[in-house]
Parts: structure tokens; C-alpha cells; sequence
């Protein structure tokens, strides 16, 4: 019986979201993961900030070229039909609404659809990169995350308590357990893990969960 | 993914009445003839579109292209920086008859305000048009004790315009200084759509020398030989033909 | 007796400031005439609104490529080193201050370095095309201009009656009688015709010449 | 017109103490190595230049480029949307002691201020950053029931910056993902010093493919097979080496 979705299973349920032919910026590190499970027959071009448009997976081993990466500095490779540009040009794209969707990793999600994932507060050193760029950028801005954190607090909540990275911009959350929208300032349940009750998903959610129409059940394959 | 589309008629059939249209190119170089003329074709078979306004640095030369466009009726109104040409009868009646709006841009803010059409910033500050009339009722801010004008993005409905290649994905290449406004349009339009002189297969085009990546581009439509409006009008030619 | 320059000699003696090296704009129409006039061992960078740096004279008729023209919409021809590039990037380099020198044509030029040289009133189909970016853009603005009007009234003036171009952008002024700068809003004289006197040349200026140093014969080349 | 200089040393012998200098790349891709060391080479013969403020999307990684440059205590300010990488410590150590300042910019935000600084426009407004913490301070506008922050251009005295092909005028192509901040660094730099893998004649670039015109660039020093940052750092590399 799963108890929750590893990372790899979230990351396939976004990528059934995503429509043949969409340009889609993953955020660095586990979204990344997404571009891994494109549904058959689709093809995605894939953006990143640094100036690539339709690049590929990774190079073996031992024939990186270090010129040649993604905003994740981990190197890449050409699809036929990719193209080079500059950082302003790049940020054209993502600020002036030409990706369809932006697919990020989270600290906290509030039902306002506020997204926190840049600062873990005051201490450290801060780093935002693309995210407030990607936020406010792309058409559709999703969340892939795990449904609480490590030491099993709520992530999706009334209120984002850590620096906003954008405000009212996240549209979608797929975590550990559920797939959640945001819609009208709710959390609204779309579909849920069958092995979970609603109640026990509303106990490690940080906001009121919401039901409009039948709740699907979260079923994604062994990765 | 393959954003070809198989004929001029397809690409400019959903244009509809009062659209903003963004028509590419310099004068002649790098206008979209073609997809003008279509949409011309499409006008006097149908009664549309019309009451267009067109983003162009010009307001058309001769009796061809945008100038016919205009002579047909179809435009309310340009937004454009400079309305004369060796021929611009065609507008200059119009305009003069108040039968046509002129929205009068300088030329480095026209091209500016596209771009962040595209780029999706809403206002920019530019020294340009400063202290003259056309500047007259937008906000003016002093950075570092020099005095600029607000000037806000430009965007439209449909981008018409000409590249030299385009592959399936519609990424673009153009041709020396054919490329002026075409890039920019590209970028600042919700459908923007292409005639290409050559379509290849994706991979056909250098990955470094793409200057329209094909994200800004929904249709293109192969156009080999297309005409060149500075030769047509050397040949006093006008659309469609006046039958002698 | 020379008792004014020509078209051809007021580009002449403009083309003499320009140094070797430098990026120039030449606005379209007269000013096109000082590219002619390099002196030897100098070669200027020329620039056009419409997307080309490097361009070179024009083709020999019947080999014009009407997709490689300048800012008039007159056929150019390209040297070695020139680029081609959009007109957003045309004109960050104009309003960016990487030109050196703007040289443009003036209806009215007044003494505060005001330009009035796109509209001649409310009549007619304004046009403005790239000057009001030019104006404002190169590190040097240049006009060259006959001195007076075809009816003989003068086109230097206190101030401006025409709609303006720019506002206190013109540094020096290039006329068929003299060589004028504009200086904390006066007119200096600098160069002037031999065969002109101070007072007659002061007579077909509508503001006051002043004079900073010695004034220099005005002496151009039969062209 | 020849931009050419023939040694590193006198490419970066003009930067001052107290100068802003843009750095292009991104990461390692584009990273002017060469250029960057040899400024740490002057500094360590002459003791300048130092209290520079540095801008690149990065602070540095491991202990090369411009993580060398800050750890030899040249470095008073960094602007930089990403001050993380695989090793960065060099900058943390240094940030979290107080010992050099921070403004942290958003990605996109940074590149347009940039691209702003090159272009004449002093301020912008973007959706990115609003009702975030890096908003604080700034104005804010609506346009068209939207809030967007206001921001300003940025500008440097130099810009050190990486190319593939250099002709003697100073024209520019990049290598793939290495073109990244440089075109845009170029333009918004009073003096922007280029080190080309190859430098070729006037011509020797297609004027179709030229990314960087030489009107943005002072001077070009050629530098062929040019280190990698990322080769660097996997080799656990230090600049200046280490003694054993």
C-alpha cells in the first residue's frame, strides 16, 4: 500500500499535465525530474533561464561540454530545432507569458496561491535565481513538493510564514499525497492517494481542503 | 509542435473585425507582402477584416502591401513613426479626409514599446520625445537629474511578418536588414504568424543562429520568391490589378 | 567669391569633426552627403536606424537588394565587419549613448540647443521616423543647414516656433555661412566665410552670436 | 577601428580601486577565466584593483574566477541574483562575517536591468519581486490591474566578458549557453573588455550572425582554449595555485 509518492512519482503526475507542444521551464533540482516522464506521443520544449530552448537529457559521463548547461549548471544536450539566446531574451519569454507552464519546488504554498521557495529566513546566504521571475511569468505555474516537511509540518497552508517568493501565482500543487488546485483563495482537492482518507489528508494540510465535484484517485506507476 | 500551415488563405483567415495587427518590416524590407495580400484577398471576398489598427514603422508606399490595405478601407487606424514614403498617397488622403486615426510614435519608442510588449514590462522610461507634443499627457519622472517620458508596451492580437528560414517549430532566420521590427512583432503578438521564403525541417537551422526562437511563433507558411514592395512599385504596380 | 556653401561643402566641412574610428548616425535625406567626405586615413563606423552598423555606399544601380537599405530606404552595400540586428537593438545603441555623433537637418535651431526639424505645423501628415531618439541619444548632436530659410529668414533663433525635435540637445551647428556651437545657451561663433563680416553674418541670425576666441575662416574645397 | 590588445595584463591594467565591473557568464559557461586572473595577477604585483563591486548572476565557485577574486579581498559588493554553487563557500564565509555586501537581484530582473543600462532606459517596470522582500523600498505602479515594481537600470565602468569569435572591430558570436549576460554586459558597460578564443579579420563573421556589434565593445584580447571553470573545480583547482 503507498503511503505517500516518492519524488519521481510526483514528478510523473505533473508531466501528465503537460500538453504536446508546450514550452515548460522546470525549476532546478527535482522538478527537473518532470521533463523524465513525458507521456508517449508528447513532446514538450523545455526551457532554461540561461538561454536554451529545447534541449534534451543529460550527456554521458565524460562528454560534457561546460558550455552547454541548464540554470541547474548540470549539463545538457540539443533536441533538433533548439535554439541560443541571451539572458533578456530569455527572461522576454518568461516574463511576457510565452511559457505555457513554470513547475517549481516549494517551501510553503498558501491557498492564496502565495509561493514560498526561495528563503528559509533571515539566516544564510539568500539566493532567488529565476523563481520570482518564473512565477509571475509563466501561464500556468505549478508546485511539485512533498505534502509536509521533514519533520512533518504542513507546507501547504493559510498563510506562507517564510519570504514570499511571488504573490497569488501558484495555480496547482501536486505533492507526496494529493493533487490540489488553487482556486478563489480554497484549496481545492482534485485527487487523492486511495490509501488516504480525506480526514487524514485535511490533518497534514495547514488549510481547509475544499471538494468541488468527485475527488480522483492519485494512482501513478511504480518508477 | 509543427506550427506549418498550408496555405496564405489558412494563415490569415482568423483575423477578425477591429483586431490590433502588428505588420512586419522597414518600408519594403522585410514586410510580409504576401500575407497582406491574403488578407486583402480574404477582405474583398468576405467584407473582412476590417476597421484594423496596424503597427508599422510606415503607412505604406504605392498601391501595394499596406498601402493597399489602406486604400481598401480595412485599416481605422496606424501606429506608426513615419508616414511618408516615395508614394503615400494612399494614407495622406485618407488622414487628411479624417477618415483614418494616425497614432504618431518616434521610431526608437515604437520599436521599444513592442519589445516590452513581448518582454511583458508594462512601462519604460525614455529620454525620447521629451519637452515636444508627443509627449504631451504621458508621465514624465527625473532619474539622475535628466528628465523621461513613460512610455507603455505595445502589444496586438496577430503579428504578420517575414523571415527568411523558418523550421516546423517556427524558429526564424532573416535576411540582412529584413529583420528591422520582425523579431520584436514576433514576440508582442498573441498569434503571430510567418511567411517564410524557406521552411526546413528543425535541426535545419543553427541552434546560434535562430534569432526568433520558435516559442514566439504559432503559424508559418512557406512563401519561396516572395516580392520585394520596392520593386513593385517601380513597376507602378497595383493590388489587386487594376484590369488596363 | 564664395558667398555661401553648397549642400555639398556644408557636409564637407562637417565630415572634418568626425574622428577615425567613431560611429556615426547621418540623418536621412542631406545629411546622407557627409559619408562622402571622410577625410583620408579616417574611416567612420556608419549606423542606421533600421538595423545595420558598417554599411557603405550605395550599389551601382540595377544591383540594389532591396532588403539591404538605410534609414531613408535608399539601397546601401556592406563593408567588411558590419552586422545586421533588430530595431530594439538599433536603438539601445542610439539612446544608449554608443553613438558618437548624430548629424541631423534642422528647420529651426535655437540658441538653448533646441532642434525643431520633424513637423513644419498642424497641417499635413506628421512624421518623426528615428529623430527624436537621435536627438537624445548620440553623445554629439550635429545639424548641417543652410544658414536661412529659401525666403531668407533666419533658421538659427532664440528660440524655437516650430514643434521641437528635442530639447537642448544640438552642440554645434554646421551652416552654408559658419560653424556655430552651442554653449550654456548661447550660439559661439567659431568658423565663418571669409567674405562675411561679424555684422552681416550677425544680421541673417535671429539670436545673438557670441564670440569665445578667435574666429576661423571658414574654408571648404570646391566640391 | 583595431580593438585589439595583445596581452591579458593590459587588457585589465585601466580598472580602478572602487570600479563596478560586470563579469559575464553564467556558472562556469561564458566565464571570462582568463580575464578575471589576470586582474588577481595585477592585484597581487600592485595591490589594485580592489573594493570592486562586482556584478554576474553568481558569487563564485570553489576557488577560481570570481570566487578567486573575492577571496583575495578584492571584492567589496556583489550583485548577483544566485550567490550559491556547488562550493561556495569562498563568498559565505565572507558574507556571513559581514566582510562583503550583498544585493541580491532576481534573475530575470538582473538581465533587464542590465539590458535597461546599455539601452538608455533608467527604469522599468516587472511583475517579478512584487509583494516579495526584494520589493522593499521600490516603487510600485498598476497598469491595467496588475502591480509591478519599479526598477532601475544598471550600468558599470567595465564589463569583462567572454566570446567565441572577435573580429578587430569588435564584433561578437558566442558558444552556446556561454552567451548567456555577456551581449548584454557588453552594452551596459562604459569600457567592455572581450576575451575572444579566436580572433578573426573584419568580415571574418557573417554580419547575419554577429550576436555583440563592435560598437559595444572597447577592446578584444585573444585567449585561445580557455579554461573551465567547471574543469577547474573538478580538478579541485586554486588561482593562484596553490604550492604543494
Amino acid at each position: 500500500m503507498t503511503t505517500k509518492l516518492s519524488n519521481a512519482q510526483i514528478a510523473w503526475r505533473a508531466a501528465q499535465d503537460i500538453a504536446d507542444g508546450a514550452y515548460v521551464n522546470l525549476g532546478i533540482g527535482f522538478p527537473e525530474m518532470v521533463a523524465k516522464f513525458q507521456p508517449p506521443g508528447r513532446q514538450a520544449v523545455f526551457h532554461t533561464e540561461n538561454g536554451v530552448l529545447g534541449f534534451g537529457e543529460a550527456p554521458a559521463p565524460g562528454t560534457e561540454d561546460w558550455d552547454l548547461i541548464n540554470a541547474g549548471k548540470k549539463a545538457i544536450t540539443l533536441k533538433p530545432g533548439a535554439a541560443f539566446f541571451h539572458h533578456a531574451d530569455s527572461f522576454a519569454m518568461v516574463r511576457g507569458g510565452h511559457l505555457d507552464v513554470a513547475i517549481l519546488g516549494a517551501y510553503e504554498v498558501a491557498e492564496n496561491g502565495d509561493l514560498a521557495n526561495w528563503s528559509t529566513g533571515p539566516k544564510g546566504v539568500p539566493a532567488v535565481g529565476g523563481a520570482m521571475d518564473l512565477v509571475h511569468g509563466a501561464r500556468r505555474v505549478a508546485v511539485i513538493t512533498d505534502h509536509v516537511t521533514k519533520d512533518g509540518k504542513p507546507k501547504l497552508l493559510e498563510r506562507c510564514t517564510l519570504p514570499l517568493t511571488g504573490v497569488g501565482c501558484v495555480t496547482r500543487i501536486y505533492t507526496s499525497l494529493a493533487v490540489i488546485d488553487i482556486d478563489n483563495g480554497r484549496f481545492v482537492l482534485r485527487e487523492k492517494l486511495p490509501s488516504l482518507s480525506f480526514d487524514e489528508l485535511q490533518a497534514v494540510t495547514g488549510a481547509k481542503l475544499h471538494l468541488d465535484g468527485p475527488v480522483a484517485d492519485l494512482i501513478v506507476p511504480e518508477i | 509542435m509543427d506550427k506549418r500551415i498550408a496555405s496564405l488563405a489558412e494563415a490569415v483567415a482568423d483575423i477578425p473585425d477591429g483586431a490590433t495587427v502588428m505588420i512586419g518590416g522597414f518600408g519594403g524590407s522585410g514586410a510580409p507582402i504576401e500575407l497582406i495580400h491574403a488578407l486583402i484577398d480574404r477582405f474583398l471576398a468576405t467584407g473582412s477584416p476590417k476597421n484594423l489598427t496596424v503597427i508599422n514603422n510606415n503607412a505604406g508606399n504605392g498601391h501595394v502591401g499596406i498601402a493597399a490595405l489602406i486604400e481598401q478601407g480595412m485599416v481605422a487606424k496606424m501606429i506608426c513613426s513615419f508616414p511618408r514614403s516615395a508614394d503615400p498617397r494612399v494614407f495622406t488622403e485618407l488622414y487628411l479626409a479624417g477618415k483614418i486615426e494616425l497614432e504618431l510614435v518616434p521610431q526608437g519608442t515604437l520599436a521599444e514599446r513592442i519589445r516590452a510588449g513581448g518582454a511583458g514590462i508594462p512601462a519604460f522610461y525614455t529620454p525620447t520625445s521629451y519637452g515636444t507634443d508627443l509627449a504631451k499627457g504621458k508621465p514624465v519622472a527625473e532619474f539622475e537629474g535628466r528628465a523621461y517620458v513613460q512610455e507603455r508596451w505595445l502589444k496586438a492580437d496577430f503579428a504578420l511578418i517575414k523571415a527568411e528560414l523558418g523550421d516546423h517549430y517556427g524558429n526564424l532566420t532573416y535576411r540582412m536588414a529584413a529583420r528591422n521590427f520582425n523579431p520584436l512583432m514576433a514576440s508582442a503578438a498573441a498569434r503571430t504568424i510567418v511567411q517564410v521564403s524557406r521552411a526546413v525541417e528543425p535541426g535545419g537551422i543553427d541552434p546560434e543562429q535562430v534569432i526568433t526562437p520558435g516559442i514566439f511563433v504559432q503559424g508559418i507558411v512557406e512563401v519561396p520568391n516572395p516580392q520585394q514592395e520596392e520593386v513593385l512599385n517601380r513597376a507602378n504596380a497595383y493590388y489587386p490589378e487594376v484590369s488596363a
